[in-house]
Formats: structure tokens, C-alpha cells, sequence
């Protein structure tokens, strides 16, 4: 049964620091389209904190990690993100209590509460266009892989996929949550800029796990660039 | 951009420690969760009123503490709710034994953030409770958002609810007070012009020389239609249609009319605003009671102006008549 | 043009409608000379105090009415000086036995049609005395104008006339209290903006989207220079630098400090200019014992602001604290 | 010794609210360029009434008409305008109490009061580029054809013409009155509204009786077209 260390953890979260910093202005600029343009820099004042604070965060388990991020999260990041981050990265932290290691089937179900957390706080669901577009696809993903071959380096590759895929399948969706719901139809057109930021942090831990593949969405290729 | 700004990403804390600083005998700062309660402190005898939301809609939130209004508010950043922690720590800093009534304009950001707060708050024992506001007119409610929003209407719920809290009425009182006031307040905002977000540097919107946004929300969100400028009377018929027949109000109402700038428009042009709407409300057989001509609920520098209708009972009449000290003043 | 008008002609006698329905308790209007009075009439034992100007700078001249403030106010259109008759009309209106004191603000218009209305009605018997304005630093003295110009000083020239009238001071005290602020109170102000006068259409004077006019006049006159846009905290402290070094003020001294908006900047960009005079009048040694931060003499749509310091002594301290009530107000 | 009857004192007045009205937006435009560009509205504010009220004012004699139209000034025209022409009518007023005639003499110590009176009220002296750099001119001419060939339509030609020539003459000065005064040296290049007024009266004034001339300044001549 394969494996993931709190040290592979640990440097997931460092690459998703950096992947959320340099990607600041430009998923706000993505968030401006149809949003209000706040989304990069709310979740960079959070990961910011995050990447400071590194050393001194509790890693006693992952459990603890996680709690510790998540209330970062809360303290540091307005807007829809907040909530929405800090209650995935919470539920996350609830089913990893007191564990320094996590077997694909806990990452899948650690995914799975996060979706539900993320559900019950904000309302959505499948096709209204938010980030829950690239989460639930990318579950999939780990539940099948759980189940069947639990190759970690073929699991991140294929979830690295299915939130890629998830960039175009919704650009032409009409936004229902956040404030690109308020733009009605003409948020249709626009990549969702949650959706975006999850697929260019899974692209960017395939990256540095020397996991080759090629982004097919343009926005992905560019914040990874 | 033509502002007064140093750092954009500094904006926020820096225009809150002014108002902190003009306001010492009134108001006590925290900038770590850019909260602001009152001097005074809570008293445990009375339900707190609680508030906070993005910044740029001042003196709505910040500057709407003070006795009789808002125990205390948090701010997030322009446009975006607070943080998660620093609604949590407004909750527990005006924590009562009376209670908290937590006043939500109904945004998504703000209702998670709140949401969240008040659980946290509620699992330490504290006596917490959300009420969300929705006054505006302009977007009809749909399966898909939040609903309605929440928009210069609130300066009424605030009033209300910190009056009747001043005067010692409880949660449940209150609660129903807020909902009184919101059952009964509608507005619509129309924008002449966008405004510029510090820290985005950029119009939230486009909008031509010879445009409005009918409906606008305060955020910049799109509102009922696009359309060419017209002259002042027949944007104030427009607006008057639309709120006095949602509710309806109707002939015989005792109400307090609000024509509120949302930042960029001055007051003379509001007034002129008032002239017709007075008329229209004098002619709809309303009685004008009260009236609020100026800035309740901005959008930055936004040229633009909402008009507010709450129908009054005599117990609201009693409660906006109620004496009530904030940071926005004159003298 | 992007403004709540009908009729350009007709937007000053249609505020000044709205501000005559929305104070019907408060003041009283008479559209022919578009002057607005106190509605509770002159009190024979109280000296009157009375001002009037062109339009365009609300809340100053009609929106000070009310106790404790001025007894009478007309206006002409924007930017204009009223009629000579509007201003004698004015003085008759707000005749008094104790006298009536005209607040003029120093411009050549002004200052003709006040000199002609005190003339004609002190012929009738009316003892009328002027009193000149003059508080903003930014233009010099010379032999060819008519001298420094007077702008937000103005408000707490009538603050304290209007304080000293109500408390039963004669003409002569009334009248020393006007120069013991005047001589005691400068400002200097910066636009970001131009604005457009509703029947000109067009803005009074042009300006580079990164430019700033440093030393403005409420009517758009060009002060000291134009500049680039700096940031908020040095545009601040050129401004604090300008006001207190020109009386001088002393270290030691207690001061009123205003940051007075022009009419379309937001109360949140007042507040980061306030939070920044605040800490260079404290490193002066200065004491800020009131402060004032909102739009008390503007100049339309104007992005812009002004920084007023006053100094003070236990007897204006006093006619501060004084109670007054006028058209701008909260609740 | 010519006489100037009443008649053609009121039709001077009518024709000079002809020219004030036909000019309200071109006088303002000329005032804009360096002033504030109000001139032209606050100056047909006034003669608009004096048009309008013609019938009912009071023409018992030049002096009570003239006390009229000053009151009218007094109480329709706004900024300096109202204080200058307002007194400017009162002073002629004062000096044709009782008449219904008047010498080319008494035309000339009109003006030469209403130009002290202008004076004393506005502190402006010949040269500050005013209108009085046009009234001192005519006064001149009244003065000189008073004194000698007394012919009515020669000094109107004459006054024309001086009031023309301040023009141009006071083109490059710089103001150092009314709100033109606060742009300083801005104000260098632009001609002043007031003069411009009044060498376009006079040349209306001119043209009703029939006494060819040419305007020299371009500004007359479009005022005048
Ligand atoms: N109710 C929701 N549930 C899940 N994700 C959401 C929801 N609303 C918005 N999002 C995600 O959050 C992103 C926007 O975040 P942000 O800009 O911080 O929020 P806001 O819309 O309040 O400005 C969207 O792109 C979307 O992916
Ligand atoms: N002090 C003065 N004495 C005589 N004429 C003056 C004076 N000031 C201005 N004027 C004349 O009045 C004209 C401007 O009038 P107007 O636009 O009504 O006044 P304001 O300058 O107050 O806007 C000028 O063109 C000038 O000819
Ligand atoms: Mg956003
Ligand atoms: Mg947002
Ligand atoms: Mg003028
Ligand atoms: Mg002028």
C-alpha cells in the first residue's frame, strides 16, 4: 500500500505557497473578468502568512499542520476564499489527526470531506462553475486510484488532468456562486479562476515531483510558465 | 488614479487608524482584525449589534459604531469580506450576556465568513445570531445566488436594532426589529460612473460618457439594464417606481425616504434627487416622516445615488428618533 | 457630463427645493432670492449672522443655517455671486436690534454685492457690518486682486460667530470673535480633479490623468502649482507644512484640525489624510483637541481636499463644543 | 446743441438686450478662456428680464427707466457683473432725474459717473483689463464731441470705434480683476469679455441707425455677424 509522508505533505503546501504568490496578480486578474479581481490577492495575503510563519507552524502530525493552516487561512483571507479554504483545508486536518503518514485512500477521503465542507458553507455544486468543478473530478480520480493501482506519481498526474480539463468544459458556464454569479450571462466565456488555481497547483506539485505533462489549458501553461 | 492612497495594499488600515484616531473618546481600534468597537465597551445588560463586511461602503460598517448603532465591526479588504478570525474576534469582543445580533448584508462572502464566526462563537458558549439583509431591488432573487442584496437599507436596520438594544429589549426583540425594518425597507441604486479599487488600480466596470447602470450594486455589479443617461426627475421616477411598488408600499404609509450618494455625487445633486422623490412620495399619498439626504452606503468614488424607502409603525419612528453617536458627523 | 441634473438652469433653485422639503422644521426658503433662513425667525436680542456666495460649495453657504450657525443664507448660481438684492433681501430678512454680521468669503464678486446690499441697508437703518474671510495660503497677497481667497475656514468662522450670536454677544464681540478665528485659521488645499459647473458643462479647467494641482481654489483657480500625483502621506505634509508655517502655529498650541473633501473623494481617502496630519501635528508639538473630517466647503464633483488648522483658546474652544443643528446631518 | 430723446435712450436699451441675449453663450465662451466662464448667463440673466418686463417699466422720465433697469440688474445678475452694470445704470439714473432728454454733455457726465461709481465699487483702474478700459475711451470721445461738433452719430461712430480698438489694445495684458485675476499670467492672449461687450453694444447701437462701420476686432465682428 503505497504511502504519502507528512514530508510529502509538508512540501505540497510549500509548492502551493509559491504557486499561489507568483500567481498573485494574475488570478486576479483572472477573478477581474467577470469577479470583482480580489481572488489572487485574498489568497496570497493567506499563503504569504503561510510561507513566513513555515517554520514555527506545529508539525507534530499532519493533523496538526493542517489545523494550524487552516486557521491561518481564516485569519488571513477575505472574501469567498476564505471560507472556502479554510474549511477544506479544516476538514482535511479532522481526518488526519494524530497521523504523520496517509495511505490514497485517507487523501481521497480527506478530498471528499473537503467537498462537503466546502458545500455545506458555500452552497454550490457540480456546474455552477467554482473551484468544486476541478475538486470533484479530481476525488474521482483518487477513489479510483485508491481502489485500483495506488501509484502515487500516476494518481497526481491524472488529477493534474481532470482540473485541467475542468478549466474548458466550464469556460462557457454561466457562473452561479461568488461574485461572477453577479454578472449573469457574461461570466460565460471566462475560465473560473478557482478552478484555474486548483489545476495550476496540481501541475505544479507534478512538476516538482519530476512528473512530465503538458497543460492544455492556456491559463494553466501560463501561470505555470 | 486620482486618490489619496500611499501603499493600495495599506488602504484599509490606514484610513481605519484615522478614523480611529479623529474618534478616541468614542471608538477603541484593533488593527490586527481592523475592528473597531465602541469605547464604552459592552454592557451585558443589552444585546450587542454586530457588523462587517468589505471595505469601501463607508461610513457603513466602521463608521456606523457607536452608542445606539453598532457595538462594534470588522472590515476586510475593499470589496471583500473580512477574514474569517477577525468576525470571529468582533463576535467575542462583543460578547453579551443579552446576547449578539449579527447584521449581514447578504453577500456570499460575508454570509460564510459570518457563518462560520457564529458557529466558532456559538460552540464557546456565546449567545450569537445572524440576521441578513436584503434590500435591494434591483436583482431579483434566483435559485442560483444568495439572493437579494444587501445595500443602504442597512443604515435603518442598524438604527433600529441599536436603538431598541440601547433600550434594553432582548435577542428575540431585537431580532424581530431587524426583521421588521428589512420586511419593510427597499432601495435601488443607479452609477453614473465605476469606481477604482486601490489595489486594483483599475475601473471595476466600463461604463460610457453618456451611461448609467440602473440597479447598480455596490460592489460594481451589474444591475437591471444599461442605459443613456437621463435627466435627474425621470432617473428618481424610475427609482421611486421600482422600490415603492416592491413591497407595495402603499397611499397612507408613514415613511423615512433616503437618497444616498455613493461617494463620487455631491450632496446638491442628491437634493435634487430629494426634491422629486418627495414629490413622488407626497403625491403616492406616503408622508414623508423622516428623511436622509448624504452618504449612508458608498461604493468608493462612485458617482451614483440609491433611493431608500422604509415604512414606518410607531414603534420604528420611536427607534429612529432614538438618539445616536457614530464617527460620521459634523460638528 | 455625468450628474443628477434637469434643467443646468435649474439646478441650484432645484437643490435648493430638496434641502427646503427635507428641513421643513428647520428652514425656511424663498425661491426668488434663493435664500433660506431659519425657520425659528430672528431674535431681536441675538445678533444675526448671515453669509451668501455662489453655489457649488454645499454644505457651506444655505446648508450652515440653523442654531447656533448662521440665521440666513442666499445664494447665486454656481460659482457666481448672488444678486445684490439676493444679499439685501438677506440682511433685511435677518434684520436684528443686536445687529446683523455679513460673513463674506474674499472674492471681488462677493465682496461688491455684500458691500452694496450693507449700504442699502444700512440707508434703511439696518445696523449690517461685514466681516472678510480670507484663510487659504496658497495665493499671496497682491496689489492687483482683492487678496486671499476664503474657503473651509469659513465653517468655523460661522461655528463660532453663530455660538457667540446664540450665547447674547453684542455686534462689536461677534464681530471680534469673527477675526480672532480668521486670524487664527489657514488652509490649503489640492485638487486631483477638475468639475463641471452643470450649466457651463464642460470641467472649469484641464488636467493630466497623473497630475495634481497643489493650492487649489474652491472654483477651480490654480494655486501654487501643478504636479505630478504624490502620495497620500506627501501630499499631506506639503499641505500641513503650508498651513502651519503660515501664521506660524506654535509648538504648544491646541488646534481644530479639518480635513475638508471637495466633494468626490470618499470619507475613507479623508481618513488616510487625517490619520497622516494627525501624526505631524502631534510631532509639532501641536495638541489637536477637535477635529473635523468631511466635506464642508466644496467645489461641485471636485476630487481634492484641503487641510484647515485653527487655533485655539478656551473661549473658542467653547463656542466649538457649543450645540448647532443645520441641513447637513446624519440622522 | 443736439438733444438724445428718451425714445432713443429706450431703443438703445432694447437694442443692448438684443446684443446680450444673441450673445449670452459666445460672451460666456469669451470668459471661460481665461475666467470662469459665466459672463455671458449672468449678464442675459438680467437684460432677459429687462426684455421681458419692457412694457411694464417705468418710462415717466430717462432717470426713473433707468432707475428701473438698475434694480432689475440689482436683482437678476449675479457675480461681479451684478455690482459693475447695476451701479453703472444707477449712476445714469441719478444724473437724468426728471428728464426726457439729455445733451450729448449729459450723456458724457453719465458715463463719467457711472465709471467713477464702477470704480469705486470694484477698485479697477484703466489698464487692469476691465471694461472700463473700453468706458474711459468712449468717455473721452463723449467728452471731445460734447465740447465740439456735437453730432450724434459721429461720436457714436467714435465711441464704436474706441471701445473696439481697447480690444485689441488690452489683448496681451494681463487681468487683475475678477476671477480672470487668479490665473495671472494665463490670462495674457485672451480678450476681456466686459470690453468685448461693450464695443458690441456700440456697434449694434451703430448698425440700428444706420451708421456704416467695419469692427476691427474679430471678436466684435462675430459678435455682431
Ligand atoms: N459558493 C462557492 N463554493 C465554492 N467555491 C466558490 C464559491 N463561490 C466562489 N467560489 C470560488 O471562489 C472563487 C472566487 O473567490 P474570491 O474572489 O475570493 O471570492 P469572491 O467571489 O467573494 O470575490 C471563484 O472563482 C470560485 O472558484
Ligand atoms: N473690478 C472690476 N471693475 C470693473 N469691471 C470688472 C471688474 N471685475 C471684472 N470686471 C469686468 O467684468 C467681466 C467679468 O464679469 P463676470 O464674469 O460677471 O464676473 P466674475 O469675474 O465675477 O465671474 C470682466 O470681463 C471685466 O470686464
Ligand atoms: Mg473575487
Ligand atoms: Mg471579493
Ligand atoms: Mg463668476
Ligand atoms: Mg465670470
Amino acid at each position: 500500500m503505497a504511502e504519502i509522508s507528512q514530508e510529502q505533505v509538508e512540501r505540497a503546501i510549500k509548492t502551493t505557497c509559491a504557486t499561489v504568490l507568483r500567481n498573485e496578480h494574475y488570478f486576479s486578474d483572472l477573478d477581474g473578468l467577470a469577479g470583482d479581481g480580489d481572488f489572487g490577492t485574498s489568497l496570497a495575503t493567506g499563503f504569504r502568512v503561510i510561507d513566513k510563519e513555515w517554520d514555527q507552524i506545529d508539525k507534530t502530525d499532519i493533523g496538526a499542520m493542517l489545523l494550524k493552516i487552516s486557521m491561518l487561512v481564516s485569519k488571513h483571507v477575505g472574501g469567498s476564499s476564505g471560507p472556502i479554504w479554510g474549511t477544506g483545508f479544516m476538514k482535511g486536518a479532522m481526518l488526519t489527526r494524530g497521523k504523520t503518514a496517509i495511505s490514497l485512500q485517507d487523501l481521497a477521503d480527506m478530498l471528499g470531506s473537503a467537498i462537503e465542507g466546502i458545500q455545506a458553507r458555500g452552497g454550490a455544486k457540480l456546474g455552477d462553475k467554482t473551484l468544486l468543478d476541478a475538486l470533484i473530478p479530481v476525488h474521482e480520480v483518487l477513489k479510483a486510484h485508491a481502489a485500483g493501482d495506488q501509484d502515487p506519481g500516476a494518481t497526481l498526474r491524472d488529477a493534474a488532468d481532470a482540473a485541467d480539463k475542468a478549466i474548458d468544459e466550464t469556460r462557457s458556464l454561466v457562473a452561479h456562486r461568488g461574485r461572477a454569479s453577479q454578472v449573469g450571462e457574461r461570466s460565460s466565456g471566462t475560465p473560473d479562476p478557482g478552478i484555474v488555481a486548483i489545476a495550476t497547483i496540481l501541475q505544479d506539485w507534478c512538476k516538482d515531483r519530476g512528473i512530465a505533462r503538458t497543460p492544455k489549458a492556456a491559463e494553466v501553461a501560463k501561470a505555470t510558465a | 488614479m486620482k486618490k489619496f492612497v500611499n501603499d493600495p495594499a495599506q488602504f484599509v488600515p490606514e484610513f481605519m487608524k484615522g478614523i480611529a484616531l479623529a474618534n478616541p473618546d468614542l471608538l477603541d481600534y484593533t488593527p490586527e482584525f481592523q475592528m473597531i468597537v465602541r469605547k464604552s465597551g459592552v454592557d451585558n445588560a443589552k444585546v450587542s449589534i454586530v457588523q462587517g463586511s468589505g471595505s469601501g461602503h463607508e461610513p457603513a460598517h466602521v463608521m456606523a459604531v457607536g452608542p445606539g448603532m453598532l457595538t462594534g465591526a470588522c472590515q476586510g479588504a475593499v470589496f471583500a469580506a473580512p477574514p474569517v478570525d477577525a468576525c470571529y474576534e468582533t463576535i467575542k469582543k462583543c460578547a453579551s450576556d443579552a446576547g449578539v445580533l449579527v447584521l449581514v448584508n447578504n453577500y456570499q462572502g460575508d454570509r460564510m465568513a459570518w457563518d462560520m464566526a457564529t458557529e466558532m462563537a456559538t460552540a464557546e458558549g456565546i449567545n450569537a445570531r445572524q440576521f441578513w439583509i436584503n434590500d435591494d431591488v434591483a436583482v431579483e432573487d434566483s435559485l442560483y445566488t444568495v439572493g437579494r442584496r444587501g445595500v443602504a437599507g442597512n443604515f435603518f436596520v442598524i438604527k433600529a436594532c441599536g436603538a431598541a438594544a440601547e433600550q434594553g429589549k432582548n435577542l428575540d426583540e431585537v431580532e424581530a426589529i431587524a426583521k421588521k425594518v428589512n420586511d419593510n425597507v427597499r432601495t435601488m441604486g443607479v452609477a453614473l460612473t465605476s469606481c477604482i479599487p486601490p489595489a486594483k488600480g483599475t475601473p471595476i466596470f466600463e461604463i460610457g460618457d453618456d451611461e448609467m447602470e440602473v440597479g447598480v450594486g455596490i460592489h460594481g455589479e451589474p444591475g437591471r439594464r444599461r442605459e443613456k443617461i437621463h435627466p435627474a426627475d425621470q432617473i428618481t421616477e424610475e427609482l421611486f417606481e421600482a422600490v415603492s411598488k416592491d413591497i407595495p408600499f402603499n397611499s397612507g404609509d408613514r415613511i423615512a425616504l433616503m437618497i444616498n450618494g455613493l461617494g463620487g455625487t455631491p450632496i446638491t445633486e442628491l437634493y435634487v434627487i430629494y426634491a422629486k422623490a418627495h414629490e413622488l412620495a407626497e403625491k403616492a399619498g406616503f408622508t414623508v416622516v423622516r428623511n436622509y439626504v448624504g452618504e449612508y452606503c458608498t461604493s468608493l468614488e462612485m458617482a451614483g445615488a440609491s433611493l431608500t424607502i422604509l415604512r414606518l409603525d410607531a414603534e420604528l419612528e420611536a427607534l429612529l428618533d432614538a438618539p445616536a453617536e457614530t464617527a460620521a458627523r459634523i460638528f
